[in-house]
């Protein structure tokens, strides 16, 4: 085995490492009940790198993601008691329907996707901001139970949020590897050009991309809001940064065509694993902060393909 | 108005008495007692961890809670590092994580403090914990369905302050230093936030009073300094010479405030504000600012710890107790100039020690809905 | 022939036109706000709301030039936050340690915290290239570090400045202006000098322009590219300076923010995100912008809620106009 | 005066350079030549310190240097001119000169721009141009930019005491005749000051400049040949280590097209700014190629019968009808396949493998509702790769790390088994070696035997008259003279420059 061929597991390995150093210090983090419970809460998170990882495949980024999803928790708030399940479907098309105009402003009015889709950020926080009426606002329990209860049950053990996750990323993973849109986007991700000159009709996949990514931002957003049983303009904060970090330290880098949702989980898991484990060990709360940055540019180094990357910019 | 700060401090120290705040609004009648919940397996805990969980370390106000929370851990004899700290960071999920990582750690043993960040997130927080059979005391942020008393003894508690009353209270104070005329603007906090909503209707509500105020405008600046500078800048703009009063929904605002006026040369601008902090109350004292509120946090963080942590080792049983005892406000006091250096040589510079089993004494009677 | 030499001058002078427009879209948009707001308000249009909008933008100009730099390479620098927020905590320390107030040895705190800057951004250069980290990755990173940094030296504490020599930066005014503006001006011209009239500057066009052709040149890129970290961290510690000047503060937030907004303003101001082309006057334009569109919406009284999709159309738009789009087959 | 002893260098897997000697005099011009692989750009990378050899060792004047990177080799007098696209094009024409170099007109800081302009004159003038130094090097054309190469390296003259080796790569692909006659004149001027290398693929041009002729096979130099004794038969044997087909071509397999049926109609096309009032007909098996000099307007009438531009005025007809909105997806739809001159850019997608290439344009076929049907891929892949020798181990292997000629391979099958009947070549034998390019050659007469119809931007003239049916002559975007040539009443070389200039 040499180095080149071990290449792509390093994300992998890394993971396996962090877990079993975390370990051996604090045996206690290893119980599998509590890893599985620990796994289950970052799923929304996990949801929005995935559509996240749509857009850095191609490579662009989306920065509305949070935003979407402030959104959606409070749509689904507002319209549960109204629309019952089927206000899912309005808040994916929601998402659906931002990413998209951030793919079509980025591909056809030629505003970098770093700002087109921050800006369609501001505009859906505008809309969470107006719908909700500025106010924290709450489910009414036994209409989330009704359409959304089964979010949250456990079967054999398994919670159903890893069921949906899991569902969602063998999708993800399909779309990927198994159909033409997941091969254009490969294409587009690393070879724009040669994707146009073979008549590849590139806007429409990017803005597919960012449509894709603005739907499991929606979808994210929805779970996380059933799981709080609400809904305001501010909920999803905090999922930005470690949605681009997830998708980063599991090795699809912002130069497109490289990684994949499987890395994105692998990334997702090192991410939660680093955060645990501050809790686990007993990190003072003042450092948290410098200690994940530090871990982080660890992480990344270790994780990032450099083979295919020509300059680093 | 010394004599009256002299008495509350007496009072919080030592009386178990409820003592209200003298004034005619925000509480409700006595709340019925209620059908207690399930009560849990686990009776209760030996040596649980205590935590602390939340928003951050750079505002001042989360600062005095968790020192509150490190005196109450002192005073069972604990060094202060024996104070678990879960920080959000002003992300609901990262909160809930935590709260699920901790319990996973320490396997349900656990006396949790913790303000949920957003009110939807209390639900899930509260939740995991009984579920795991640990306890915890909430502070400020949760939603209107959601009591302690439905999940038996382990939502042990729930802190809130009644803002609308104070906020009101100061109001009149800027109004009457205004002479009953002329505009007002109003800087809030994070418009959803339920006390950026509260304090604002406190102003309103005074308004009533003097039509001849006019509110010029309510802009949200976040709770942040920086925000509030740059939009009191462009209020200066908007309404100039107009304005002659600034209420503020929290002391960090008003820092802002009071910088953007600076810049102007403005030096008499009528500001109150809320909060209490230390850099607040001297500017109380220095007449920069005319009244702020104090909520005093240390006490709040301290006590939220101390609810959780003596239900968590059956010092009481919470679902004996009444509702008005694990649902309740906290302590609000006036701070104005001629009485804040002595309020705060007594309370911020030499903060007072507590009796921290002395649950509900400062209390402000129970929580009611509208 | 003639046909031909015709067409190859309209096709030059058409060239000339669109060039000339995209060059200076950015001022025009600026403009053309100007005229909106004071349309709408006519209080906006006034010397002291100028100054209030330039109090604003002085520190945000500092930061935003700072990545300016960074962005000509072809790079991203995402470290502002933390960077500002160690600057300004250590500053603010020194400064009271040293005596708090200017008159004293405690002036020395202002080299100290550019050298802190420079020291940081040292660093974020060296985690990119010398662990060959795309700068996006290793700089959001060193971001976390600098903010975590900041938080363990203060605890969370705030530290006032109360130094009125120092707070003379907002207080003091020459030709109604605070002095801060004067500041935040005179290291716009410096910023302009080394972009136009050192090697270094120059060189960073050279990386942005095509990195391996500048190697293949003899050039050095690595050393321009940590040198051009560096430099940036010095401008974002002016901007964490004059940000302690206006609020009389110094805390782990006051980097808050720093990130989008600077980002935001320097692509509204024409400089383009891969590199090369663009400098620091499009940068002052770019931020102009972006303050302009926040204290205009507050003067012409726009609700909270609609501001926020305000400001991301008025974005949006700005960087449409000043985009030429003839000149680029693919944006990403 | 400059040598290289045995010098060897091996990569993962490849022996590049295999106990290569190699010496050039003062003042002298020495060709390297070789087929894509054999070692040439290795070489010159030891050469400019952009490589270390692994052994062997480099003298200058008998004394051993070691270069650790381009700057130290620049140092020891010895530059590179590059292709054409080596300039940044966003920095000004001076500051590209000088690049790297600024420091010797920094005073206290600061660059003093009026000398570094007057210097960059002076280096302007060596080259026999006269441009403003301070204008942006994107307004030059390309062949103003492989001068302004040449001037950039020669500030070594100015810089360096000693000997100047100046490697020439490729320096006459995009230059026009005269421009190339130019350029040698300048070279053979220089000789009094420094010596040159010079590669390229046009065999004739290196037998004109070279004093002798350096031939590489395999990572070997297998045979040097002074002036006078080269002749390019001899050389070709050594570089391919078999005899050329004296029907280079594939003259022999030229038959005559159908001219009773249309593929591409173009009736007084023009697209602003690049061509104007263009005609002309496709027809089925035909071979019309387009010959102009860089910028006559040649790509942009590739591109418009590919979707990428849009006429301005005139009917552009394929197969029949007009695009209703020129793009290329409509062009593809229609059959029409483009072998861009960027292979590596536009051509194939660097990161894909070979069946993910091949099927990228005709994804469809081989998907049910938008899943892949990828076993179906891998075996047209294999297909494919029988049928045209394509060197890969497997389907696997990432396009990127093919050969050029390889890659060309993959090109065309993608089109071709995509059942495209309209192929559009831009330079398709650009860079490949001899080996390759017949293959090109012999894949283009197959596909004029099943029916396409091919437009062609030949890489050389002598390419554009032996492939062609039809021979069109563009000049500055105005067609010129049209010239039928079928085999053995083929137009000369004479003809087609004396329009095309």
């Amino acid at each position: 085995m040499s180095l080149e061929t071990l290449k792509p597991y390093f994300p992998w390995i890394t993971l396996g490492a962090l877990v079993l150093l975390v370990g051996a210090l604090n045996p206690s983090f290893l119980n599998p009940a509590s890893l599985v419970s620990v796994v289950a809460d970052i799923v929304p998170l996990f949801i929005m790198a995935l559509g996240m990882t749509f857009a850095i495949y191609i490579g662009g980024i989306d920065l509305s993601v949070q935003q979407v999803a402030n959104l959606v928790t409070v749509v689904a708030t507002v319209y549960l008691a109204q629309f019952g399940v089927f206000v899912a479907v309005i808040c994916v098309l929601a998402g659906f329907a931002i990413g998209a105009v951030s793919g079509w402003v980025t591909t056809r009015q030629f505003v970098p996707s770093f700002v087109a889709t921050l800006a369609m950020g501001f505009i859906a926080l505008s809309g969470a901001r107006f719908l909700s009426g500025e106010r924290a606002l709450s489910m009414n329990a036994e209409a989330r139970d009704a359409s959304f209860g089964w979010m949250f049950g456990t079967t054999a053990g398994v919670p159903h949020e890893l069921v949906i996750a899991g569902i969602l990323l063998a999708l993800a993973w399909f779309l990927q590897t198994r159909t033409t849109f997941g091969r254009a986007l490969k294409a587009v991700g690393a070879g724009e050009l040669a994707a146009v000159s073979s008549g590849l009709n590139v806007d429409r996949i990017k803005i597919l991309a960012f449509a894709l990514s603005g739907t499991f931002a929606a979808i994210a957003g929805l779970m996380f809001s059933v799981k709080l049983s609400g809904g305001d303009a501010n909920l999803a904060n905090g999922f930005l940064i470690l949605a681009i970090v997830a998708v980063l330290v599991g090795g699809t880098p912002l130069t497109g065509g490289v990684g994949g949702v499987i890395n994105t989980l692998v990334g997702t898991l090192i991410v939660v694993v680093i955060r645990t484990a501050m809790v686990y060990l007993e990190v003072d709360a003042t450092m948290q902060q410098m200690i994940f940055g530090i871990i982080l540019i660890v992480a990344i180094a270790m994780t990032i393909d450099r083979s295919k990357m020509r300059i680093v910019k | 108005m010394s004599t009256f700060i002299k008495d509350f401090i007496e009072r919080e120290k030592i009386n178990r008495r409820n003592f209200l705040f003298a004034s005619a609004y925000g509480l409700g009648g006595a709340a019925a007692l209620g059908a207690l919940g399930p009560s849990m397996a686990r009776a209760a805990l030996t040596d649980p961890t205590i935590a602390w969980s939340y928003r951050n370390r750079t505002n001042p106000y989360w600062n005095e809670i968790v020192s509150g929370g490190e005196a109450f851990v002192e005073s069972l004899g604990m060094s202060r590092d024996a104070l678990t700290h879960l920080i959000n960071e002003g992300s609901s999920e990262k909160s809930l994580a935590d709260v699920k990582a901790i319990l996973a750690k320490t396997d349900g043993n656990l006396a949790l403090a913790i303000d949920t960040n957003d009110a939807p997130n209390a639900r899930p927080v509260v939740e995991a914990v009984a579920a795991s059979g640990a306890y915890v005391s909430t502070l400020w942020n949760k939603t209107d369905d959601l009591h302690p008393w439905d999940f038996g003894d382990n939502y042990v508690s729930h802190m809130s302050w009644s803002d609308e009353g104070p906020a009101e209270q100061t109001a009149r104070i800027l109004l009457e230093a205004m002479g009953g005329k002329g505009g007002v603007v109003h800087l809030g906090g994070i418009a959803s936030n339920n006390p950026a909503i509260e304090r604002l209707q406190g102003l309103k509500n005074a308004l009533k009073d003097y039509p001849d105020v006019e509110l010029l405008a309510a802009e949200p600046a976040d709770w942040d300094t920086q925000k509030a500078n740059q939009v009191m800048s462009a209020f200066l703009t908007r309404y100039g010479d107009e304005i002659t009063g600034v209420h503020c929904a929290n002391d960090t605002i008003a820092y802002g405030v009071l910088e953007a006026l600076r810049a102007e040369g403005i030096e008499d601008m009528p500001i109150v504000s809320y909060d209490g902090n230390p850099q607040a109350v001297q500017l109380v004292a220095d007449k920069k600012i005319l009244a702020t509120v104090f909520t005093n946090p240390h006490w709040g963080g301290g006590i939220t710890a101390s609810l959780a942590y003596h239900a968590a080792i059956g010092h009481f049983k919470p679902s004996e107790e009444p509702k008005e005892h694990r649902e309740f406000y906290g302590p609000t006091i006036l701070v104005q100039p001629d009485d804040a250096l002595e309020f705060k040589a007594n309370y911020l510079d030499s903060v007072p020690t507590y009796d921290w089993t002395d649950f509900w004494g400062p209390s402000n009677g129970p929580i009611v809905y509208k | 022939m003639a046909i031909t030499e015709t067409s190859g001058k309209t096709r030059v002078s058409a060239a000339l036109g669109r060039e000339a427009l995209v060059k200076w879209a950015p001022l025009l948009v600026l403009l053309v706000l100007c005229a909106f707001f004071a349309l709408m308000e006519p209080r906006f249009l006034s010397t002291r709301n100028f100054a209030r909008i330039l109090i604003a933008a002085s520190p945000a100009l500092m930061v935003a030039i700072g990545v300016t730099f960074i962005i000509l390479m072809g790079s991203i620098d995402l470290s502002m936050e933390g960077t500002v927020s160690v600057c300004a905590v250590t500053f603010a320390f020194c400064f009271l340690w040293l005596g708090g107030t200017l008159a004293s040895w405690a002036w020395l705190a202002i080299p100290l915290a550019m050298l802190v800057g420079a020291a940081l951004g040292f660093i974020n250069g060296l985690v990119h290239v010398k662990l060959k980290i795309p700068s996006f990755m290793a700089s959001l990173a060193m971001g976390f570090v600098g903010t975590g940094l900041a938080m363990v030296m203060t605890g969370g504490d705030r530290i006032r400045i109360e130094d009125e020599l120092y707070r003379g930066l907002l207080t003091e005014r020459a030709l109604g202006f605070p002095l801060m503006v004067y500041v935040a001006g005179l290291f716009l011209l410096v910023a302009w000098f080394i972009q136009t009239r050192t090697t270094l500057g120059r060189n960073f066009y050279a990386v942005g322009g095509g990195e391996d052709l500048a190697t293949a040149s003899g050039l050095n890129v690595n050393r321009v590219r940590i040198m051009g970290f560096t430099l940036a961290g010095v401008f974002f510690s002016v901007g964490a300076l004059l940000a302690v000047g206006r609020i009389g503060i110094a805390e782990t937030a006051t980097g808050n923010n720093f990130m989008f907004l600077s980002i935001t303003a320097v692509v509204v101001g024409g400089t383009a995100l891969w590199g090369g082309i663009g400098g620091v006057w499009n940068t002052l334009v770019g931020v102009l912008i972006v303050f302009v569109i926040g204290n205009g919406m507050v003067v012409i009284g726009l609700p909270g809620y609609v501001q926020d999709a305000v400001l991301g159309i008025l974005v949006i738009l700005a960087v449409i106009l000043s985009t030429d789009r003839r000149s680029i087959s693919f944006v990403k | 005066m400059y040598q290289l002893n045995q010098v060897d260098k091996r990569f993962p897997g490849v022996h590049a350079l295999k106990a290569v000697d190699f010496t050039i005099g003062r003042g002298e011009i020495v060709g390297l030549v070789g087929e894509n692989g054999a070692g040439k750009s290795t070489l010159m990378k030891v050469i400019y310190g952009a490589y270390q050899p692994d052994g062997g060792t480099v003298t200058i004047d008998g004394k051993t240097v070691r270069f650790q990177n381009p700057r130290q080799a620049m140092e020891h007098g010895i530059g590179m001119v590059f292709q054409e696209q080596s300039l940044i094009t966003n920095l000004t024409v001076m500051e590209n000169i000088f690049l790297g170099f600024e420091q010797q007109f920094v005073r206290w800081g600061v660059i003093d721009w009026k000398a570094m302009a007057e210097a960059a004159r002076h280096q302007l003038r060596k080259v026999k141009m006269d441009i403003d130094p301070s204008m942006t090097t994107s307004k030059l054309s390309f062949a103003q930019r492989q001068l302004v190469e040449l001037a950039k390296v020669l500030t070594l003259e100015e810089r360096i005491d000693g000997d100047l080796v100046i490697l020439l790569d490729e320096p006459t692909s995009v230059l026009a005749k005269e421009e190339v006659e130019l350029l040698f004149g300048l070279v053979r001027e220089l000789t009094s000051r420094a010596s040159f290398i010079f590669v390229s693929h046009r065999l004739d041009e290196v037998l004109e400049l070279s004093d002798r002729i350096y031939v590489m096979k395999d990572g070997a130099v297998v045979d040097v040949v002074a002036q006078g004794t080269a002749e390019v038969d001899r050389i070709q044997h050594k570089m391919v280590g078999r005899d050329v087909d004296k029907e280079y071509y594939r003259e022999q397999k030229q038959k005559p097209y159908d001219p009773s049926q249309t593929l591409v109609s173009f009736d007084g096309v023009g697209v602003a700014g690049k061509f104007s009032e263009i005609s002309f007909d496709l027809h089925p098996g035909e071979v019309l190629c387009l010959v102009g000099t860089e910028g006559s307007g040649r790509e942009a009438i590739l591109r418009t019968i590919f979707g990428l531009e849009q006429p301005s005025t005139g009917t552009v007809l394929v197969k029949g009808a007009p695009y209703a909105r020129a793009n290329a997806q409509q062009a593809v739809a229609r059959g029409v396949g483009y072998v861009p001159r960027e292979r590596k850019v536009e051509g194939i997608v660097n990161g894909m493998n070979v069946y993910e290439n091949m099927t990228l344009s005709q994804m469809r076929r081989y998907a049910s509702g938008g899943v892949l049907r990828i076993g179906e891929e891998k075996a047209l892949a294999q297909h494919w790769i029988d049928r045209l020798g394509i060197k890969t181990p497997d389907v696997y292997k990432d396009c990127g790390g093919l050969s050029g000629g390889n890659q060309q391979k993959v090109v065309l099958a993608k089109w071709r088994s995509g059942g495209s009947d309209i192929i559009l070549l831009d330079h398709p034998t650009r860079g490949l070696d001899i080996g390759a390019k017949e293959d090109v050659y012999d894949m283009v007469r197959e596909m004029s035997d099943a029916g396409a119809g091919i437009v062609l931007v030949a890489d050389t003239l002598e390419e554009a008259i032996g492939l062609s049916h039809t021979i069109l002559v563009l000049k500055d975007g105005i067609f010129q003279k049209r010239f039928d040539g079928s085999p053995g009443d083929k137009p000369t070389l004479y003809d087609l420059v004396h329009h095309m200039i």
